[in-house]
């Protein structure tokens, strides 16, 4: 069971790296929370901890629901071109991908959990959803993309944070709820700047700044 | 003893000054909020007069705690918080009257910048590290609104970059706290206290080691991505430099040593767990720091980037002094970061005052300031050669007690390094500032200082800046010291 | 009577607090603050000069203990004997230079903020003095580079012009650079007796391995060597000094640099207490290549003020040639001549002190009086300007060691030192190098010679080449006495050695134990054959002689009837056109040394035919070798390297999360 | 002493009527009197002078300072006799440094008129004497490094008790790095011409183009003083035999006689070469220096 929710994790993560259009994104977003709110419900389940049916509940508010909301309103807003720009070619990039996840499982090998009994399998999953999601933020030009990719960021660590050490205390995690919205809502309003600066979401053309 | 209302207070007068100066007039505004950071420089002060000479502070149920480091940390926020706030009124009135902004956004600017304090003292008196978390992460959403201020391109994508690589940071942060709390769960169960800086650090010796290494990787590059560290720093520079001048004080002055903050305390316990094993990554990434600024110091066309860099290079002077470690070369550490907070913020409301004269933050079209304005072109001279640690100023003082913690302790490598790093930076830096600072000033520059309130500011942190370099009071060394058996884990 | 010195030092230094502060308050009534800063100054050094004669006479430190820094930084001023002999050189300049700032400063009225200027000699002067009085390490480096930063807003008061921002930039990082060696030698002591204060390094840095001093005295050379402008270190001093305002460049030339060489005793033989042969080697060949490069470099300069600065290189190789001989000898363990070698440069530290000031005034008055230190555009000062003429021709010879003057007997000395490398150490290499370093001394001190005729011929003698030199008036009262006050000292100091003996033998007596006599004449005795030499007669015997060769002349023949008519010039009248100019007086030796001067000559002829050219253009463009061959590809490549390196910050965000994400994954695939 | 200084001054002229008398011999003249040097002294200082307008008090001074500094420093050369009491003033850097002094004059006044040949005189003198100086201080060194000191009535003494070998070959090499120094010094060919009267060869005498009268006659007579100085100096480094003589008139007439051998050698040599470019001057002496450098090894490594 656990080893095909984080096989279905990973996948989307994945995916995120392979999408022909932005707007597909917010839904593969979206399945990925809703399947991290699917953990927490099932690790409630098994332990019965009352904060993780709240962690579970929020995940899927929040997270299944309201950021991919906030995505599509701003993808929508904007109207972004259709198709997404990369850096390295999709073959590629599933290459990196590849290897960043076995990097992932190679540096977690041999961490040993202490006391846990159900989520060890999470946590090689939950690091490479952590580097899969940098790698988003590195290989798509869209700056929208870049706030889909600290979104996987984050849900790995809710992957770390439920499954295997049966989530933070109540106030840490609310905490947590709320500034990861605020962050999401940030970065749809600065990518309204920006396209309404530069008449376009691509990074690359802000690269004004350097040396 | 002293309870929490003065805790509340410091906390609220932010806060509510950041709601009242939004809704109301300018003018009152401006005087409500200097008025309102003088206080809680009283407030502060009080406070942190209190934990120094007395005892730590909790309350809460445990959720504040206020101890040495902390107070120390709040104690420059309202500082270095109050001079900006007061240098801001000038700043931000000149700002209006070049119509460079609207004055109505000057309202949100005091929003923000108060709320952007808030947050900062938020982070220094929590203890649990969730909510240490917590705050630093907000301090990165408010001032990365401060930096996208000027609504310009280049500022956009500034703040862009901030937000981005920040958040990204302060993921990694998340897991380390995360993997430290796994770390202390086979000893405290699931309860809140287990994210409670006090407990773990008094059972620092009994968590495991393999998370808690792990959990300082995620840490140190995550609050190193906020505080500046190299090869983390890149969206510093940017961001630094496209803030508002008294922003960027602040964001270099006291942002980035709260940030620092975050890493030093997970750090001290981190570090009695794994027995000083923690301390080479300290001092890479100190070194690397110090290192990688170098050449940008040396060919550098923009003036608040130059001091952007500077701050990269003294976050490094400072992981590098707690690296080191020891009690000098902590006491060393401490010493500097409130010598460059002081020095720091000194040269960006200099600087402010340079750009808003001459209209630009390229060097090359900056010439003889001191014969444009005197006065801040002198005091421009004198924080250049602080911040670059020439005697008799006060960042000498600290460096050289890192120096000499390095020697002690058997760094010698490092140190010589660091003394290298440290002489190529003053070339490069020094090539800069005379060439601004002296000559003929453009003819199109008016010669005369900027308004009253930008030039006022300035006098606070220079007499810090020369005074504690040739005279460091003994309470400020007893303070120091207390803030450095913090960092060594309580232990004296 | 401790007690009294005391009092005298603390007021010394008050007066010098009081005249930078007061200056400042006064900043507005320019006379005020100029009377107000330099009377204080001059009378601190009067005081400064007391307490130092008082130590070296009555052989007691004092220490005055002003307070306390940081955790255990004290600022502590100890006045030994040889911070006291030093503190001497530097108050008596000080004296000085007081009395001439009086009537130079008048020049820069209403031009630039007297406050600050005047607040700035005092302030550097004050920072020199704790240069060489305080006794530990941090606050030494404290005083050091206040010095440095003071010395160099000095230089910059003249900022307008570019050249004058090149150099203070030259001479702020390359002094900077120099007190990180001085900083890594202190640390490096630090390191080993686990202090930082110099007593303990007084009492334990003796007992180190000799490894650790080796390390520690090549620190201490190249960063002291730095400040004191021993080439091929000495790049700023050339620009900074003639940049600055004269009685700051005299008080910079002077006196500054010799903090260095007090440095270089302190740790040398206060700290290390001698060491190897080599090192005496080392210093030896810097010395002879500061002395001989310098003033080769020098000879090429038309610019007066340049000119004394390369000079200023060169005295310092003098210096650190009698360094040199003294660590030899202390490694031989020859206490005389190890006395006498460090008399010899103690004594040069003072008499340089003195003729390079009075030069610098000297030039200082000629640049207020025709506002150009080009020799060039000089000419005929010996009569509007009688008094600087005679005044700088005074210091010109002392500067070319010429007997009756102080120059020749610090000199002579050094000369004494070097010959007995190899007279007295029984050594087949410092048999055959003594005379060569005696040699290269000579040579150093004929091109002197020829640099001061050039100088002084040029600018004071025959006609005046352009308006403002044959406009020139003589200079104030004020600036004339302070000139007096120097040149009276190298006569003084040089007729009667016996005045600088008695200080300089409390500091060979305390590090060899062994003093020199002499009173009008200096007398070493050798073990084989005594030498002595004897100014004082020399010049009596002068006298007589000149006297006795004009009575009889006029007894005999009678007075001289002189008629003046034109110069022989083959039959045309002269004009100031035709006079040899500062360029082509130093044309046969940039010929004889082409290849050091990089020289590149051009000779353009215009005109039909050859022989009867209309006009000829002679180009000669000279080159700094030191600084096109060895300064200019370091900083350059520094440079180039630095433009690559900062391709890392591409402004592209991507980039940037790739760096954190491969640090991340490199941090832990390391701890795994 | 009073009598050498009076004998030094006196007897200057003649050394130099000898040596142009035999110069003039050798090349198939008949040449002025031996007697015409104390002529052209005596005619001099009676004349009247005529000096420049542009010139000041520094061309009245030279002059005397001139003078009197080489006679200052024949003091301190030993001449017919070692008995000098006032040995303790001063040694031989004293000597080189008097010398210096007068040079040092000589060239300045040069200056003082503003003539374009005084200007180039000077230069030239002090650029040549820039080398002449160490090559001086060199041969020096390399014959005292066997007594061990510098001053010279000591020297001579050791020299003349355990002296070197005439056979030694670096008492030989000595010898003829001296003879150049000594060559130089004294301004003669093949460095300078001493009876040039084309402006642009002069070295010395275009330094004293503007003088005349008295002046010209101290400044030739000091001039001549000083090739007596050097030319003694010289024959007491290597020929000091006879000097301790038990008869003070004999030394003194052997002293005389070596003088007169010593000019008529100058003279020899004057005859033989022809002046040489003045930017090959360095190159002679620096072989002088070699030379010196060569004694110095030899006698440092036997």
């Amino acid at each position: 069971m656990e080893q095909w929710i984080a096989m279905l994790l990973l996948i989307s993560a994945i995916r995120l790296l392979q999408i022909r259009k932005i707007s597909d994104s917010v839904s593969i977003l979206a399945f990925q929370s809703f399947v991290l709110a699917l953990t927490a419900g099932a690790l409630w389940y098994q332990t019965k901890l009352p904060h993780l049916l709240v962690a579970a509940v929020l995940t899927l508010v929040v997270k299944a629901m309201i950021i991919p909301a906030v995505l599509h309103y701003t993808i929508k807003k904007i109207d972004v071109h259709r198709q997404v720009e990369r850096v390295t070619s999709k073959y590629s990039s599933l290459l990196i991908a590849i290897i960043l996840s076995v990097a992932g499982f190679y540096v977690t090998s041999r961490l040993h959990l202490p006391s846990t009994k159900f989520g060890a399998p999470y946590l090689p999953v939950s690091i490479t959803l952590v580097f899969l999601g940098t790698f988003i933020m590195v290989d798509h030009k869209k700056a929208l993309m870049q706030g889909i990719g600290l979104i996987t960021i984050e849900n790995g660590l809710f992957l770390v944070a439920q499954a295997i050490s049966y989530g933070m205390p109540m106030m840490v995690e609310l905490g947590i709820f709320f500034d990861m919205l605020v962050t999401v809502v940030i970065i749809g309003i600065l990518s309204f700047r920006i396209h309404s600066t530069f008449e376009s979401l691509n990074i690359e053309k802000m690269s004004n700044l350097k040396g | 003893m002293i309870d929490m209302g003065e805790v509340s207070l410091l906390l609220i007068i932010p806060l509510m000054t950041a709601l009242l100066c939004w809704k109301i007039n300018v003018r009152i505004g401006n005087k409500l909020q200097v008025a309102a950071a003088l206080f809680n420089v009283v407030v502060g002060l009080f406070i942190a007069k209190n934990v120094f000479f007395h005892a730590p502070i909790t309350g809460w149920h445990r959720l504040i705690y206020i101890d040495a480091l902390s107070a120390f940390n709040v104690m420059l926020i309202v500082l270095i918080g109050f001079v900006a706030s007061l240098y801001s009124v000038g700043y931000m009135h000149h700002e209006v009257a070049e119509k460079i902004i609207d004055a109505y956004k000057v309202r949100h600017y005091y929003l923000w910048f108060h709320l952007f304090l808030g947050t900062m003292l938020a982070v220094s008196v929590v203890n649990n590290l969730g909510f240490l978390w917590v705050g630093i992460e907000l301090t990165t959403l408010v001032s990365a609104l401060l930096v996208a201020f000027y609504r310009k391109g280049t500022s956009l994508e500034a703040a862009w970059k901030y937000l981005i690589m920040g958040s990204v940071g302060i993921a990694f942060a998340l897991l380390g706290i995360i993997f430290l709390y796994l770390s202390g769960v086979d000893l405290f169960g699931e309860s809140a206290d287990s994210l409670n800086w006090t407990v773990l650090n008094q059972a620092a010796k009994q968590l495991n080691p393999q998370w808690t290494l792990i959990a300082f990787i995620f840490v140190l590059v995550g609050f190193g991505t906020k505080a500046g560290l190299a090869p983390m720093h890149f969206w510093l520079p940017d961001a630094h430099s496209q803030a508002p001048s008294p922003v960027s004080a602040v964001l270099s002055g006291v942002l980035l040593n709260t940030a620092l903050y975050g890493i030093f305390r997970i750090y001290t316990i981190v570090n009695t767990t794994l027995d000083g094993k923690a301390a080479p990554y300290l001092i890479f990434f100190g070194l690397l720091s110090i290192a990688i600024t170098v050449p940008f110091m040396l060919v550098q066309h923009d003036l608040k980037r130059m001091l952007a860099y500077s701050s990269v290079e003294h976050m490094g002077i400072i992981t590098l002094g707690v690296g080191i470690g020891g009690a000098l070369g902590l006491y060393g550490a401490v010493l500097h970061m409130f010598h460059h907070s002081m020095a720091k913020s000194l040269l960006f409301f200099a600087a402010g005052n340079i750009n808003q004269k001459y209209h630009s933050k390229r060097m090359d079209r900056i010439s003889g300031v001191v014969k444009a304005m005197p006065i801040t072109g002198s005091i421009f001279l004198i924080a250049a050669f602080a911040i670059t640690g020439t005697p008799p100023f006060n960042i000498f003082i600290s460096e050289f007690t890192i120096m000499r913690a390095g020697f002690q302790s058997g760094h010698l490598a490092a140190t010589v390094l660091f003394l290298l790093f440290v002489v190529l930076i003053f070339s490069g830096m020094m090539y800069y500032v005379v060439r601004m600072a002296f000559g003929e000033a453009p003819a199109k520059v008016e010669k005369k200082e900027m308004s009253r309130w930008s030039t006022v500011a300035l006098f606070l942190p220079l007499i810090a800046v020369i005074v504690f370099g040739l005279y460091v009071p003994p309470f400020f060394q007893e303070i120091i010291q207390q803030v450095a058996v913090v960092l060594q884990g309580g232990k004296s | 009577m401790g007690e009294f010195a005391i009092r005298l030092f603390v007021l010394s230094l008050l007066l010098f607090v009081f005249g930078a502060f007061s200056a400042l308050c006064f900043s507005r009534r320019t006379k005020w603050a100029n009377v107000l800063a330099h009377c204080s100054s001059f009378f601190g050094g009067l005081f400064g000069a007391t307490t130092a004669l008082f130590v070296l006479s009555t052989k007691h430190p004092i220490i005055v203990t002003a307070w306390t820094i940081v955790s255990d930084v004290v600022l502590r001023l100890k006045v030994d004997m040889l911070s006291a002999y030093f503190l001497f050189v530097i108050s008596f300049v000080t004296i000085a230079v007081s009395v001439y700032s009086l009537g130079y400063v008048t020049e820069y009225y209403g031009k630039k903020p007297m406050g600050l200027l005047g607040s700035g000699l005092n302030l550097f002067v004050l920072s020199m003095i704790a240069v060489v009085t305080v006794d530990h390490s941090v606050s030494f480096l404290i005083a050091w580079e206040l010095m440095s930063l003071l010395s160099f807003l000095l230089v910059m008061v003249e900022h307008e012009k570019a050249e004058t921002r090149k150099a203070g930039y030259v001479y702020v990082v390359m002094t900077h650079f120099g007190t990180v060696f001085i900083i890594l030698s202190f640390l490096t002591l630090f390191f080993f007796t686990k202090h930082l204060d110099f007593s303990s390094f007084t009492q334990t840095a003796a007992h180190l391995p000799a490894s650790v001093k080796n390390i520690i005295f090549l620190l201490s050379l190249i960063g002291f060597g730095t400040k004191a402008g021993m080439i091929p270190l000495h790049v700023w001093l050339p620009r900074a000094h003639p940049a600055a305002p004269s009685h700051i460049s005299a008080l910079m030339s002077a006196v500054m640099i010799k903090t260095a060489i007090y440095g270089l005793l302190r740790v040398n033989y206060d700290f290390l207490k001698g060491g190897a042969t080599w090192w005496g080697a080392v210093v030896l060949g810097i010395g002879v290549l500061s002395a001989v490069l310098g003033i080769l470099f020098g000879v090429a300069e038309n610019d007066m003020k340049r000119f004394l600065a390369f000079s200023s290189a060169e005295n310092i190789g003098i210096i650190f040639m009698g360094l040199g001989a003294s660590l030899l000898f202390r490694s031989y363990h020859e206490p005389l001549l190890g006395a006498l070698a460090l008399t010899a440069l103690l004594y040069h530290v003072l008499n340089h002190a003195i003729f390079k000031g009075l030069l610098f005034m000297g030039a200082g008055s000629v640049l207020y009086a025709t506002h150009t230190k080009n020799i060039n555009e000089l000419g005929g000062l010996i009569r509007r300007m009688p008094w600087t003429a005679v005044l700088f021709l005074i210091g010109g010879m002392s500067l070319a060691a010429f007997p009756p003057l102080n120059g020749f007997m610090s000199e002579w000395t050094t000369f004494q030192s070097l010959l007995h490398l190899s007279f007295s150490l029984d050594h087949p290499i410092w048999k055959t190098v003594g005379g060569l370093l005696a040699a290269a001394l000579g040579l150093t001190g004929a091109f002197v010679a020829g640099s001061v005729v050039k100088h002084f011929g040029t600018a004071f003698l025959a006609l005046p080449r352009t308006p403002h030199a044959a406009k020139a008036n003589e200079v104030p009262l004020a600036m004339r006495f302070g000139m007096i006050v120097l040149a009276c000292g190298t006569i003084a100091f040089g007729v009667w050695p016996g005045l600088v003996l008695r200080m300089t033998n409390r500091i060979t007596e305390s590090y060899f134990h062994q003093s020199l006599t002499g009173r009008a004449m200096l007398y070493i005795p050798f073990h084989r054959s005594a030498e002595s030499i004897s100014l004082g007669w020399t010049t009596i015997i002068f006298f007589a002689i000149l006297l006795l060769l004009i009575t009889l002349l006029r007894v005999w023949v009678g007075k001289s009837n002189n008629r003046y008519d034109e110069t022989w010039n083959c039959g045309t009248p002269l004009v100031q056109t035709m006079e040899y100019t500062g360029t082509s007086y130093s044309h046969p030796v940039l010929m004889i040394f082409k290849r050091l001067y990089g020289i590149e000559r051009k000779v353009e002829v215009q005109g039909e035919y050859a022989y009867y050219p209309k006009r000829i253009r002679h180009r000669l463009k000279t080159e700094a070798i030191i600084e096109t061959k060895l300064y200019r590809p370091l900083i350059l490549g520094t440079v180039w390297l630095s433009q690559r390196l900062r391709a890392i910050q591409s402004g592209n965000l991507q980039s940037y999360l790739a760096y954190m994400i491969i640090t991340l994954i490199v941090l832990l695939l390391w701890i795994r | 002493m009073v009598l050498q200084a009076v004998i030094i001054i006196l007897l200057a002229p003649f050394i130099q009527g000898v040596i142009k008398k035999t110069k003039a011999r050798m090349q198939n003249r008949i040449g002025p009197s031996i007697w015409q040097p104390y002529y052209d002294v005596i005619k001099f200082m009676k004349k009247d002078a005529v000096l420049s307008h542009h010139s000041s008090w520094l061309s009245i001074v030279t002059p005397y300072i001139v003078f009197v500094s080489i006679v200052t420093a024949g003091i301190f050369i030993p001449t017919y006799s070692l008995h000098n009491e006032w040995n303790f003033i001063g040694d031989v850097i004293l000597v080189v440094y008097l010398f210096g002094v007068a040079r040092f004059f000589t060239a300045l006044t040069a200056l003082d008129a503003g003539g374009s040949f005084g200007g180039m005189g000077s230069s030239r003198e002090m650029a040549l004497s820039a080398i002449a100086e160490p090559a001086l201080l060199l041969a020096l060194f390399s014959v005292c490094l066997s007594s061990e000191t510098m001053k010279l009535p000591h020297l001579v003494v050791s020299l003349t008790h355990n002296g070197w070998d005439w056979f030694a070959p670096s008492y030989v090499l000595a010898f003829f790095a001296m003879l150049i120094v000594v060559i130089a010094e004294t301004g003669r060919i093949p460095v300078d011409n001493p009876d040039t009267h084309l402006e642009l060869t002069m070295v010395h005498e275009g330094m004293l183009l503007e003088y005349s009268g008295r002046y010209l006659g101290l400044m030739m007579w000091a001039a001549q003083i000083k090739q007596l100085l050097l030319l003694s100096l010289f024959i007491n480094l290597f020929f000091p035999w006879g000097i301790e003589g038990e008869h003070i008139f004999v030394s003194f007439l052997l002293y005389v006689a070596k003088l007169l051998a010593l000019g008529m050698l100058l003279a020899f040599i004057e005859t033989m070469y022809a002046k040489i470019r003045l930017f090959k001057v360095p190159k002679l002496l620096g072989s002088s220096m070699i030379l010196s450098l060569m004694a110095i090894l030899l006698r440092v490594f036997e």
